[in-house]
């Protein structure tokens, strides 16, 4: 049961929410469906986006991550859930261009952010993660790191 | 050796013996912890940088260094002996050695930032720390002294699969324990002058928009005061165990030692905090009665944690320990550097992560400030000795006390501003504008009092 | 609607007529260049921030708000009219109407500044536009102004498939044609005064570490002089065209119209340049005569350009263009704000680019560094009226003039500095430290000056 959810969810979810942000038309102009891969392409196939994939490019985890490596959970249903998500946020926001910029990350995917630093650096920073003595846990990586994904901002 | 890595990042706490809440020596601590203790261990160690570092010699003196200081601290024990500060190491030695202990009685609270007492507030408060906190700030230094020897540290003995613990006597400099939990290793403040103090702030209403968890809790129902163990934030504790000692204090015989941050922490809310307190025989706030010209004056000592609160970096978040004890790398594992020191001695890791430029240009754009701020510090310095020579021409001339009060009042708001900034100890880094500011302010209350004194001597009562 | 998005992402420069060098007029520019043109014709917006912006009446006096500047200007035109800045559009407006112009005569130079002149400068110096500004400044205002108006601006006109050029006389405010080469738009600086002046900063030895073309010129032969257009970067072009305008000058009858930046953009620094300078007649620089003592005493005006210079933002490179043009996108095409404004009014763009924290958070800060220059700046306005009163007291006394020459040099370096930040329009922003430091010293100096007056007092020569 559990099994043909986890399924069926993301199959129907992602379009759906592109969909419903973009109408049709702009589904498949703006390449929507790119957007269920992994290529980074996908993301930069958005203009909006451009500033983020250069930065990328020239960022230190330009080789070892692609966008979804950090801004998408690392379990299935979460990955898809989550790119519904934001699938249908960024096509509403890029259709009706009413969004803050710059643009800034949200509460929501800035935890995704953290879970995936230590989906790949949980052993390294062990120890620092390990006494956390609030609901925080580990420090946040961002606080020192927020070059690692764009290259240094200011 | 890849395996052994791996080992290490699974096991991040192997504990080899276990450590108490009365382990004051870190040697034990560092069988589990050995990086942070071998860090810690190099605290010993002479270093250098243009405004700070840690000369390792205990000679250094500040006053010979800028002699108008003499003057500042005239008939104060400052007078007699200060020094550069030093590594965390020496904080004991330094201590016992100065002159200011040597050759002026001085209370016991002295310990409080310079030893790891507070499992001898617990023993002489019966369990109660605060009461012994009090108990032990009443003795004069040396019974203290002897007391916090006394209560050494509780050593664990491994004999086969067994621990226990034995109490070795002596006296440590701060440690593993003062700034950990025993038992989780969790950052933790233990020192009742700022336990005091940051509830003070609290309750006040000065804002500080820098700890978001004070601003949280004024917002609750008030009911329990503010406790930095339970309320603060991880990134606020690594700032909060600093604060337990780099604070401007009153540490002496008329009260008993705490932190005047109930008006708040700029230098003129501390300054309100002081001329609102009382001493029990009513008498209002001072340090020592200056002894060129008579003022009741104020001495400031080490406000980093006061000082770095103005600046843009608390403001942004960062702590003490994110540029005074920056991670490292060591093999598998990323820990706290614990050779906690000037930053400017690790700029790649202090600073680097978050300021992507060269080291130079780091190094130059810290030299801008600093010189900025000594170069006004010399200015406001001179306006100071010119204060202090009208003020006694003044007095040979033969004015009044009363006609003097004007000149005395505003020398006490120019030496409380120009010490603020030349006792705290990053040159005007932590808070640069803030600085500058109060130097500004120090020079004009300085000639102001130079003015009024002028006038006091041009119509002396005497005459 | 992505369609067309695609579309502009594609061609940004599409012309549709030919602008000249003499194109004065920005309406023509326009056609070619809708956005940026949308843009400049905001700047007749009134705005409002706290210590800025442009609130859209020509008459917010600043002399009203802050009267200790009319004793500090006694006797200067300033003292009749000091207004709040406004948008680029009324800059020519509000140089005609102020008293300082109605009232006083002054030199053709104003214009330099307040109008798009340049295509005057080279038909007054028959091609040679520094003649031509030599030329220009010599005359009356009103003389010069109507030379401007007779220049007028080569407009394009359109017919059928073919263009030509139609001169239509009358004068405009700074227009595309100031900043930006009309066949090619690159950036560019115009102005006599800045070549001029940043060649004698380049071939002087004050360090400038933000101007890393500056830095490099010197490295080399030296065999031309440091020519903006052709060594500076593209980043430090987008301050160098707001540096045409936004600083300190010599605008007066006694010399040609020069920035003192000989000897460094400090205060100290450029107050030395001036009192190196001998006007024709061998006497040393000074503005006017101070109406109540008699000092010979300096003006400062709007030193943007030399404040922004000792900031951290510069020292990191971030140019005037970043905070007060910021890129915005236009469907899928980034363009320049040419509503030049305060940037508090577009932190989202000015700041957040860089400054990933919250739009109250950034206000807050800047809030923080505004409110600390006020309040010292009110410090050193008391301590300078103090020395003021001082003085004149003195002088009613029967001091003599050998008497006071102490109190008047002192008092010419310390009104010197307190106008330094006053005329600045940052509150301090562009470097707040460095903004502190100057008032630290302003009141070190008035306040000296008051002393050397009283001591002058007390025994006047003509007793
Ligand atoms: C349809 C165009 C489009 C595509 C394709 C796109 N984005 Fe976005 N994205 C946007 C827009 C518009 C915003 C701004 C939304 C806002 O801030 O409200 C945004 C915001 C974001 C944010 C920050 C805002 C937040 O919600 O936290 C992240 C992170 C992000 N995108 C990542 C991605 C990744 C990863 C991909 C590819 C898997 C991607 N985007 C593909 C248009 C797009
Ligand atoms: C190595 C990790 C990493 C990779 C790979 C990565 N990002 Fe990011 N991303 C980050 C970090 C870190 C931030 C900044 C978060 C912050 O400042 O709190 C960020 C922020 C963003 C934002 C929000 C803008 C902002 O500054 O808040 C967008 C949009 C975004 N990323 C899109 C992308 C796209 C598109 C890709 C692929 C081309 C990508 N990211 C690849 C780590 C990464
Ligand atoms: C998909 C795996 C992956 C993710 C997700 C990831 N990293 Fe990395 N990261 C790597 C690899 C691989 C390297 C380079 C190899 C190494 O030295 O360990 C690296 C290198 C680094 C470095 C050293 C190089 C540099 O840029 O300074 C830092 C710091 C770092 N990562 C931080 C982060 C942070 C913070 C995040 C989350 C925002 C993150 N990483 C997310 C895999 C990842
Ligand atoms: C953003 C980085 C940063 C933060 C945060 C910071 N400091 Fe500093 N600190 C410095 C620098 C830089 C110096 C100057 C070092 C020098 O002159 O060699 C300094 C100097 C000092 C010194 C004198 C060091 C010496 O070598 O003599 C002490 C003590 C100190 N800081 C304590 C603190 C405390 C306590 C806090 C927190 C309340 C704090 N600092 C926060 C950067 C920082
Ligand atoms: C129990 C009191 C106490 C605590 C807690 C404490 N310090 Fe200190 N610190 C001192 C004393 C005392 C000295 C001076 C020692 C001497 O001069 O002999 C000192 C010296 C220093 C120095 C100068 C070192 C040098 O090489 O010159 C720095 C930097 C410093 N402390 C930073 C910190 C930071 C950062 C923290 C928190 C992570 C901290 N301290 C916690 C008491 C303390
Ligand atoms: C609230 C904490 C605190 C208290 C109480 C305290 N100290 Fe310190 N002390 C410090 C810190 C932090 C430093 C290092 C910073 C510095 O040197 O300015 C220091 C430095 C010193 C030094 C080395 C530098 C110098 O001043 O010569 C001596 C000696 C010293 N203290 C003696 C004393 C004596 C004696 C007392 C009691 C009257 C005392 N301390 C009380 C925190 C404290
Ligand atoms: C307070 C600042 C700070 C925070 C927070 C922080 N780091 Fe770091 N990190 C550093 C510093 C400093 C270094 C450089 C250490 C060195 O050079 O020895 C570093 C190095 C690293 C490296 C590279 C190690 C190497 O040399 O290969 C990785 C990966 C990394 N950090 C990941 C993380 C992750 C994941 C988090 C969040 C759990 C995190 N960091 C949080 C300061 C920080
Ligand atoms: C002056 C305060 C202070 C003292 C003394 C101190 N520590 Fe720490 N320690 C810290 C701070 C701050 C951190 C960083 C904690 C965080 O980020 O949560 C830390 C972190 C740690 C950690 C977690 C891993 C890491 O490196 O970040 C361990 C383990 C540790 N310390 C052991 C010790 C040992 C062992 C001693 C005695 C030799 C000691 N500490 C003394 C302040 C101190
Ligand atoms: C954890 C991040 C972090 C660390 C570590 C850090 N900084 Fe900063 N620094 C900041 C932030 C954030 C600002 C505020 C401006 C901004 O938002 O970029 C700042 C501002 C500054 C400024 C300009 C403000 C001023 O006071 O003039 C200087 C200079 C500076 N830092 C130097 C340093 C030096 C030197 C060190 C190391 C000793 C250091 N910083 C360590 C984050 C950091
Ligand atoms: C990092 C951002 C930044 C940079 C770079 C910068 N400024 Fe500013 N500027 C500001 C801020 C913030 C204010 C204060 C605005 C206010 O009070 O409303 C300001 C104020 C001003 C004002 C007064 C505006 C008003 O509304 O009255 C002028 C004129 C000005 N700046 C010119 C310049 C010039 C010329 C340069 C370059 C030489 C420059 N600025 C560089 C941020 C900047
Ligand atoms: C080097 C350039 C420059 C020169 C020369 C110049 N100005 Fe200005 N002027 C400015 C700038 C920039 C501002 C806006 C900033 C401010 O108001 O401080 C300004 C503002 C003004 C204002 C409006 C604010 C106020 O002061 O009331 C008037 C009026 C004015 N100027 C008149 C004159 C007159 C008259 C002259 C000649 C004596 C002159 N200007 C010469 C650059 C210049
Ligand atoms: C040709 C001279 C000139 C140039 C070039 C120039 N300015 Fe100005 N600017 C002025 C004058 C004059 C005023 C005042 C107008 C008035 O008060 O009527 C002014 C006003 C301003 C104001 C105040 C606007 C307001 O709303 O209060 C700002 C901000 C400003 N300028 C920034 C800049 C920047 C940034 C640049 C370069 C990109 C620049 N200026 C280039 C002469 C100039
Ligand atoms: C006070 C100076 C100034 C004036 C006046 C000015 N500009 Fe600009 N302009 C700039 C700056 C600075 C840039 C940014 C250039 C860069 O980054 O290289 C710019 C950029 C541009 C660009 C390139 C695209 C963009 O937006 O960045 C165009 C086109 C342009 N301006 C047109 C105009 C037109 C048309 C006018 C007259 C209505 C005008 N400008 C007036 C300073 C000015
Ligand atoms: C192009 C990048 C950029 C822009 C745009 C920018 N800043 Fe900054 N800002 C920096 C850098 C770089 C520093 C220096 C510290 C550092 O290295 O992070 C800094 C430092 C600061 C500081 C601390 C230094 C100080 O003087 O106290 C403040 C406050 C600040 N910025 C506010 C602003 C505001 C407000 C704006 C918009 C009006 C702005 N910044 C626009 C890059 C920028
Ligand atoms: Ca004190
Ligand atoms: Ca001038």
């Amino acid at each position: 049961m559990v099994r043909t959810t986890t399924r069926s969810w993301p199959v129907l979810a992602i379009p759906l929410g592109m969909a419903l942000g973009l109408g049709l038309f702009a589904f498949r102009y703006a390449e929507g469906t790119s957007y269920l891969g992994n290529a980074p392409e996908a993301c930069a196939n958005c203009h909006i986006m451009n500033e983020q994939y250069d930065g990328w490019v020239k960022g230190s985890h330009h080789a070892v991550a692609t966008c979804n490596d950090c801004h998408t959970p690392h379990d299935f249903v979460g990955k898809y859930m989550t790119k519904a998500l934001n699938g249908f946020h960024h096509s509403k926001a890029f259709t009706l261009q009413d969004f803050q910029e710059p643009i800034q990350i949200k509460a929501r995917n800035a935890a995704i952010l953290q879970q995936s630093c230590l989906h790949c650096h949980g052993d390294l920073v062990a120890e620092l993660a390990a006494h956390g003595n609030t609901a925080e846990g580990a420090p946040k990586c961002v606080h020192c790191h927020s070059g690692v994904g764009h290259g240094p901002t200011r | 050796n890849v395996a052994e890595r791996k080992r290490e990042a699974r096991d991040p706490y192997l504990r080899l013996v276990n450590v108490s809440e009365a382990t004051t020596d870190s040697k034990p601590w560092g069988i589990n912890w050995p990086r942070q203790f071998d860090g810690y261990l190099r605290t010993v160690d002479a270093t250098h940088t243009q405004y700070g570092g840690s000369d390792g010699s205990p000679t250094a003196s500040r006053l010979e260094k800028d002699p108008w200081l003499k003057r500042l601290f005239a008939g104060y024990a400052f007078a007699l002996d200060f020094r550069e500060r030093r590594g965390h190491a020496h904080m004991l030695d330094d201590q016992e050695q100065t002159r200011r202990v040597t050759e002026r009685p001085q209370p016991g609270s002295c310990l409080h930032c310079h030893a790891s007492v507070i499992p001898t507030y617990r023993r002489l408060g019966d369990g109660d720390v605060m009461a012994g906190f009090v108990a032990l700030g009443k003795l004069p230094y040396w019974d203290a002294h002897a007391e916090v020897v006394a209560t050494g540290s509780e050593n664990p003995i491994v004999e086969g699969h067994t621990q226990r613990f034995e109490t070795v006597p002596g006296a440590h400099p701060v440690g593993c324990v003062d700034c950990h939990d025993a038992a989780t290793m969790e950052l933790r403040v233990t020192r009742p002058g700022f336990i005091t103090g940051i509830a003070a702030l609290a309750s006040g209403d000065a804002p500080v928009p820098h700890l978001p968890s004070v601003e949280r809790w004024r917002e609750g129902d008030r009911k329990k005061p503010y406790d930095a163990n339970v309320d603060a934030s991880r990134q606020e504790m690594r700032s909060y165990v600093c604060g337990q000692c780099h604070v401007e204090y009153y540490c002496g015989p008329k009260a008993t030692l705490f932190f005047p941050w109930r008006n708040g922490l700029r230098a003129e809310q501390i300054e309100s905090t002081y001329d609102e307190f009382r001493f029990d025989d009513g008498h209002r706030f001072y340090d020592w009665q200056h002894a060129e010209t008579g003022a009741e004056v104020l001495k400031a000592q080490h406000p980093e944690f006061e000082t770095w609160s103005q600046g843009i970096h608390a403001r942004a978040g960062v702590a003490c320990a994110d540029c005074h004890m920056p991670y490292q790398r060591e093999g598998a594992m990323k820990v706290s550097d614990h050779w906690v020191r000037s930053p400017m001695l690790n700029i790649a890791r202090a600073c680097q992560t978050c300021h992507h430029v060269p080291e130079a240009e780091l190094q130059a754009r810290v030299a801008v400030i600093q010189d900025r701020t000594h170069a006004l510090m010399a200015t406001s310095a001179v306006a100071a000795v010119d204060m202090l020579d009208a003020i006694v021409a003044a007095k040979a001339a033969g004015a009044s006390e009363a006609q003097l009060a004007e000149a005395l009042a505003l020398q006490r708001k120019a030496q409380w501003r120009l010490d603020f900034v030349n006792a705290e100890n990053s040159m005007g880094f932590h808070a640069p504008q803030e600085s500058a500011r109060v130097l500004g302010e120090s020079i004009d209350y300085a000639r102001r009092a130079q003015i009024a004194a002028i006038a006091a001597a041009a119509k002396p009562a005497t005459k």
